[in-house]
């Protein structure tokens, strides 16, 4: 981690590590809206993400560090693609209809699985991304005052291409409005043409996809350790619910806010209570959920009676 | 408004939707449907008539496939349409091979705007164009268009009813289920959607089988009815056969031979009855 | 439900007791005399195994009552651990208090705890509550966390249970567990059975909804968490009389996953005593099952090393995505139907 | 019949978002009556009654109850004056059918340790059995609440409200979805418990006939606003109810 030095530094830092944070909210927002699943499995998922990134950039298929890692992230969502149908098909489908605290448990299977996968497979010792000091390279970029490391340069632009992509395609498509349709009722949007478990195998594609690429840059950040799963769950749990846990928008916001506190209140607060700061995003969700039960952007659901 | 002329039902004759005894089970051994035979002929309006919880709206269920998001299965018989057996299909598969259902109770997805809502009708249909599509649907329903942005959820019944028709009809079915258009809505209100459907299906020729417990509303519209109780069919004839019946007029009209009975009058007979046993 | 005819109640409250037919006085009478000569021929192990079932059985029933009201929490594990350095706390000196008395009072303390971490649940629905929860347990490990750090040794200890100077053997402990987890799960019947209990079940599913009929979901919920405390309190006392130390790393998050969604899922949920006794039961077995399946395999596949641990990860995956899938339902939904079909299952509460 | 007024509503609106439901309603009801209150879908029926029992805070006019302003107070404070209302679709948990009931004790008996002595559930059982009796669910006693028809659980619905024997009971639809024979015994309940239990009614009906049979006074709504009040004849007669009956 970087010491910030001023203010403004940890201001800038704390905002680029929220994209990311926004990102694995995103993949926890979308799968709850779309299949109904709260994933508690969201950090073990970043977690292979990571690893399998590795294991790809550590065959060297292409020569030039910054395309290899690209490639291994690429050929990563591939895989990805492969492991939603195995999820959804696997563990999910068999429980169509079934009461969600079901659903949350098989997530919690599936974190287990996931988990236990990454500790046979690599171990459980700290690794880096090869070559990652030409990838990002180790002095930062210079803004002005604000000293930016190159990591986050990535993390902000990555993130803002798939929520950028994301919105485009949740608000103004037909199939996003299906998506939506879906996550309100889905019998009634299955009886209107709308093939549920293909939307469903969609947004786990989707969830993948984005947690394999969180997985990159909290790799690169953290290094790749079994604590990246932890890590993943206590940002993006939070930083969905303070956005408002069915808000993609307030997944990325929620994100900004939660890297915001971090890295200045949290680091600051560090000092005196060690270890605070892997709590701060919880203890900030449960100020949230006093002020506002739904989050900032949430749906307040329209009760009737 | 409605230009476009009358289509000629005869000029496509001909049972295309066929129910052949179909039984219906739920799990995980309740039987529903005890062997029903409907045959419904293109371009005309059919009602299912009876009292809550006789099984109407599992029929409708049965040949739209939503019985299968609900444990059910059709276990016996078949159901045909347009020459394809289409029983335990999946309800979306039935969907696009054009037949729609309709939920009883208003599922509007609250949060969409009704354009929004109306326009989820119209997933996985690429040769139709958005723009056209709703144009289609607002000519049938004005009303939509005035409140189009608004949520759906902040729709009044019978607003909320329309939009239902409206999703239902934006990808230009040949079957339209509706199960129970009318529950809990005010009468005039009532008239206006029956109206609706009436042209719906006067100038697009779609066919429409109606659940409905206000019989004598359903029969105004209908074609021919079907008195459904408990999971049988146990009367069926034209509107005027059926409005004619005197169990029917008995029953589900509320006319007895001595007019209708006052529920002033009700009370006393039962508590007399009551202090008697 | 159908009752042998010629059986006639005296009054209401005998017609919704616990023993509704003879067959059921059997059972529960076979069952305490199962339980109460168990350690005379049971070894040192199933002892302590038994004694884990009471201890988390208790906090299982509050966990039970609390999942009945619709609120689903995942800190169970983290307020057992308050109830256990609460324990710590009032056993050992200056305090030393004797264990009848630091029992009840982790029980109340951890409701303290409990109700202070509810006040946001109160305006919170449904799943909410697991988010919730979920920050509370890693907050609450944080701080036990914080205060092993200042303590020397990083654990803290929890006097044995004595009596006059006298200090309790195992198999004494094992008749202390056995009445605590008697009289706690007398309570929690009745409770369930009063109008209180029933109105802690209507804010269950739409507590607007319940709320139009006098129940008010705000007083309703505070006194399922303070119901669920006292229980996971109490428990997490017991768990540390038997083992006598505490560190947070005994109180996971995963732990309170097994607790929700095996010993209460499995159970049963508005099975408070029979449910959660059953739900502890399997979610014991399974546990011991895999640590006797991963040192077995580890024999086997030496290579594995220290990632064995993994194993064990996948193991319970396996087993849990297996449940799920076979029985979606849940086992609960299996043992109703076969309760259903014999109508022998010998509780109805 | 009619007496003292029990229930005054003055000048209430509630607005939600940009929709209006209720544009300044006033209406008075008596102690002893039947009151009916009719009109289409969305003219603000449900939310009038909304606002009476507290789920929906108006954001002006008063609400007084037995001469006491209870425009601010938490619905089940309310309850425990002595309103109770059903709902259209009725909410059971569940438990049994007297457990459903049951739960009502609590409203009038809020106390915590009051409620866990035996004492209190015996006496919460023999008034749920009480109530089985009247709205006759004997057979049905220990049945699951939430496996019932719709008809039997808007009976049950209604027991629990009977349970904190409320003055005024406001009936939301009570005959929607039910065949003929239910109505008439829903209809058998809503006399009994108006002439012989002397409780005051207000209900949402839209079945005319049963209106017109049960009601002593009937006020007409549209869109937000009362546009009549009397009797069933006068307000036949009004033209702004036909308008609002007939469309156009």
């Amino acid at each position: 981690m970087v010491e910030a030095s001023s203010i403004l530094n940890a201001v800038i830092i704390g905002l680029a590590s929220g994209t990311i944070y926004g990102v694995m909210a995103l993949s926890f927002v979308l799968l709850y809206r779309i299949a109904r699943v709260v994933n508690i499995a969201v950090g073990d998922m970043v977690l292979l993400g990571a690893y399998l990134i590795l294991f790809f950039a550590e065959l060297h298929l292409v020569p030039n560090p910054v395309l290899n890692i690209l490639v291994a992230a690429l050929l990563a969502s591939l895989l990805s693609v492969a492991l939603a149908l195995f999820t959804e098909r696997a563990l999910f489908k068999p429980l169509y209809g079934q009461p969600v605290l079901t659903l949350i448990m098989m997530t919690v299977a599936l974190g287990l699985l996931l988990r236990g996968a990454t500790i046979i497979g690599w171990g459980t010792t700290l690794r880096v991304f090869p070559n990652q000091n030409e990838i990002w390279p180790l002095h930062p970029l210079e803004i002005g005052p604000v000293k930016l490391p190159y990591v986050y340069v990535w993390s902000i632009t990555g993130a803002l291409l798939i929520f950028g992509a994301f919105l485009y395609i949740f608000r103004k498509t037909i199939f996003g409005i299906a998506m939506r349709a879906v996550s309100l009722d889905p019998e009634v949007a299955a009886a209107h043409g709308i093939t549920i478990s293909k939307m469903y195998i969609y947004s786990w594609i989707i969830a993948y996809v984005a947690a394999v690429l969180s997985g990159l840059i909290l790799g690169a950040i953290n290094g790749i350790n079994i604590i990246i799963s932890d890590l993943g769950l206590s940002r993006a749990l939070p930083a969905a619910l303070i956005g408002g846990i069915d808000s993609p928008s307030g997944a990325l916001l929620g994100g900004l806010i939660l890297g915001l506190i971090e890295h200045t209140l949290g680091t600051y607060l560090n000092i005196y209570l060690p270890g605070i700061r892997d709590v701060i995003p919880y203890l900030v969700l449960l100020v949230v959920l006093i002020i506002k039960p739904y989050g900032l952007f949430g749906t307040v659901r329209i009760e009737r009676v | 408004m409605f230009i476009s002329p009358k289509l000629t039902r005869d000029a496509m004759p001909g049972n295309f939707l066929i129910l052949n005894n179909v039984e219906v089970t739920f799990d995980p051994f309740i039987l529903v449907i005890k062997g029903v035979s409907m045959e419904v002929e293109k371009g005309s309006i059919v009602a299912l008539l009876g009292a809550n919880g006789m099984g109407k709206s599992t029929i409708l269920k049965a040949i739209s496939g939503v019985i299968r998001l609900e444990r059910g299965r059709v276990t016996k018989g078949y159901i045909e349409f347009n020459g394809r057996r289409i029983e335990n299909m999946m309800p979306d598969a039935v969907a696009r091979l054009g037949i729609t259902y309709v939920h009883e109770g208003r599922h509007v997805f609250e949060e969409l705007t009704v354009e929004e809502d109306i326009l989820s009708g119209l997933y996985g249909r690429r040769k139709m164009d958005p723009k056209d599509a709703l144009e289609f649907v607002y000519n049938y329903f004005p009303r939509l268009k005035e409140r189009r942005k608004i949520r759906s959820g902040y729709l009044s019944g019978g607003e909320q009813q329309m939009l239902v028709i409206a999703r239902a009809l934006i990808s230009q079915p040949d079957v339209l289920l509706l199960d129970e258009p009318s529950l809990g809505l005010f009468p005039s209100v009532i008239n206006e959607i029956f109206d609706i459907v009436k042209k719906i299906n006067e100038y697009e020729g779609l066919t429409v089988i109606l659940a409905e417990q206000n019989v004598k509303k359903a029969l105004e519209i209908a074609d021919y009815g079907y008195v459904v109780e408990g999971g049988k069919i146990v009367l069926d004839g034209t509107p005027e056969k059926l409005m004619n019946n005197p169990d029917v007029q008995d029953y589900y009209l509320g006319i007895g031979r001595a007019g209708r009975i006052s529920y002033q009058d009700v009370k006393s007979y039962k508590r007399r009855k009551r202090w008697i046993s | 439900m159908s009752r042998p005819s010629g059986v006639f109640k005296e009054s209401y409250l005998a017609d919704m007791g616990f023993i509704q037919k003879r067959f059921h006085l059997v059972g529960l009478l076979l069952l305490f005399a199962f339980l109460s000569t168990l350690p005379l021929y049971a070894g040192d192990f199933y002892t302590s195994l038994f004694m884990l079932i009471f201890t988390f059985s208790v906090a299982i029933m509050g966990l039970n009552l609390l999942t009945a009201a619709g609120l689903f929490s995942v800190s169970t594990a983290a307020l057992m651990g308050v109830g256990a350095f609460t324990a710590s706390f009032l056993s050992q000196p200056p305090l030393s208090l004797p264990f009848f008395i630091v029992i009840p009072l982790s029980g109340i303390a951890t409701m303290a705890v409990a109700s202070v971490f509810a006040l946001p649940a109160l305006r919170i629905k449904g799943y909410y509550m697991l988010f919730l929860t979920t920050a509370t347990q890693f907050t609450i490990e944080w701080i036990l966390n914080y205060i092993t750090k200042n303590v020397p040794g990083s654990v803290v200890y929890i006097a044995p249970m004595s009596i006059l100077g006298h200090e309790f053997g195992m198999i004494e402990k094992y008749y202390v567990f056995l009445a605590i987890a008697t009289i706690m799960g007398y309570l929690i019947a009745h409770i369930g059975r009063t109008p209180l209990g029933k109105a802690i079940v209507m804010i269950g599913e739409k507590d607007y909804a319940a709320h139009i009929f006098g129940v008010s979901p705000l007083k309703y919920k505070a006194i399922a968490f303070a119901i669920y405390g006292l229980y996971a309190g109490v428990g997490g006392a017991m768990w540390g009389y038997q083992i006598g130390l505490a560190t947070p790393e005994h109180f996971g998050f995963m732990l309170s996953w097994e607790m929700l969604g095996v010993g209460v899922i499995v159970g049963g949920v508005g099975s408070y005593v029979w449910g959660s006794c059953l739900g502890t039961v399997v979610m014991i077995a399974i546990s011991q099952g895999i640590t006797i399946m991963v040192s077995r395999l580890s024999v086997m596949m030496p290579w594995l090393g220290p990632t064995a641990f993994g194993l064990r990860a996948i193991l319970y995956g396996v087993i849990i995505a297996g449940i799920l899938i076979a029985e979606p339902h849940g086992l609960a939904s299996l043992l109703r139907k076969v309760k259903r079909f014999f109508d022998l299952f010998p509780f109805s509460y | 019949m009619s007496g003292l007024p029990i229930l005054e509503v003055k000048d209430v609106s509630l607005r939600f978002g940009g929709v209006v439901a209720l544009r300044s309603v006033s209406l008075s009801v008596n102690k002893g009556e039947i009151l009916a209150i009719v009109g289409p879908n969305g003219s603000g029926k449900t939310s009038l009654l909304n606002c009476i029992c507290g789920f929906y805070k108006p954001q002006s006019g008063r609400i007084f109850f037995k001469g006491v302003d209870i425009t601010r107070m938490p619905i089940h404070k309310r309850m425990e004056m002595g309103l109770g209302r059903t709902l259209q679709t009725p909410y059971v948990f569940p438990g049994t059918v007297y457990e459903n009931i049951m739960v009502g004790y609590v409203v009038r008996n809020g106390g915590i340790f009051r409620n866990l002595t035996y004492g209190a559930v015996e006496e919460a059982r023999r008034r749920a059995e009480e109530l089985i009796d009247f709205v006759e669910l004997e057979p049905y006693r220990d049945a699951i609440a939430t496996e019932l028809p719709m008809g039997l659980r808007k009976r049950v619905e209604l027991a629990r409200v009977l349970m904190w024997d409320p003055e005024v009971i406001m009936l939301d639809e009570p005959a929607s979805g039910l065949s003929l024979d239910e109505r008439r015994d829903m209809a058998r309940f809503i006399l009994e418990l108006n002439e012989v239990w002397g409780k005051t009614i207000i209900l949402i009906e839209h079945e005319m006939n049963m209106v017109k049979d049960l009601a002593h006074r009937i006020i007409v709504m549209d869109s937000g606003r009362k546009i009549a009040e009397g009797l069933f004849k006068e307000i036949t007669r009004d033209a702004r109810v036909l308008a609002a009956y007939l469309g156009e």
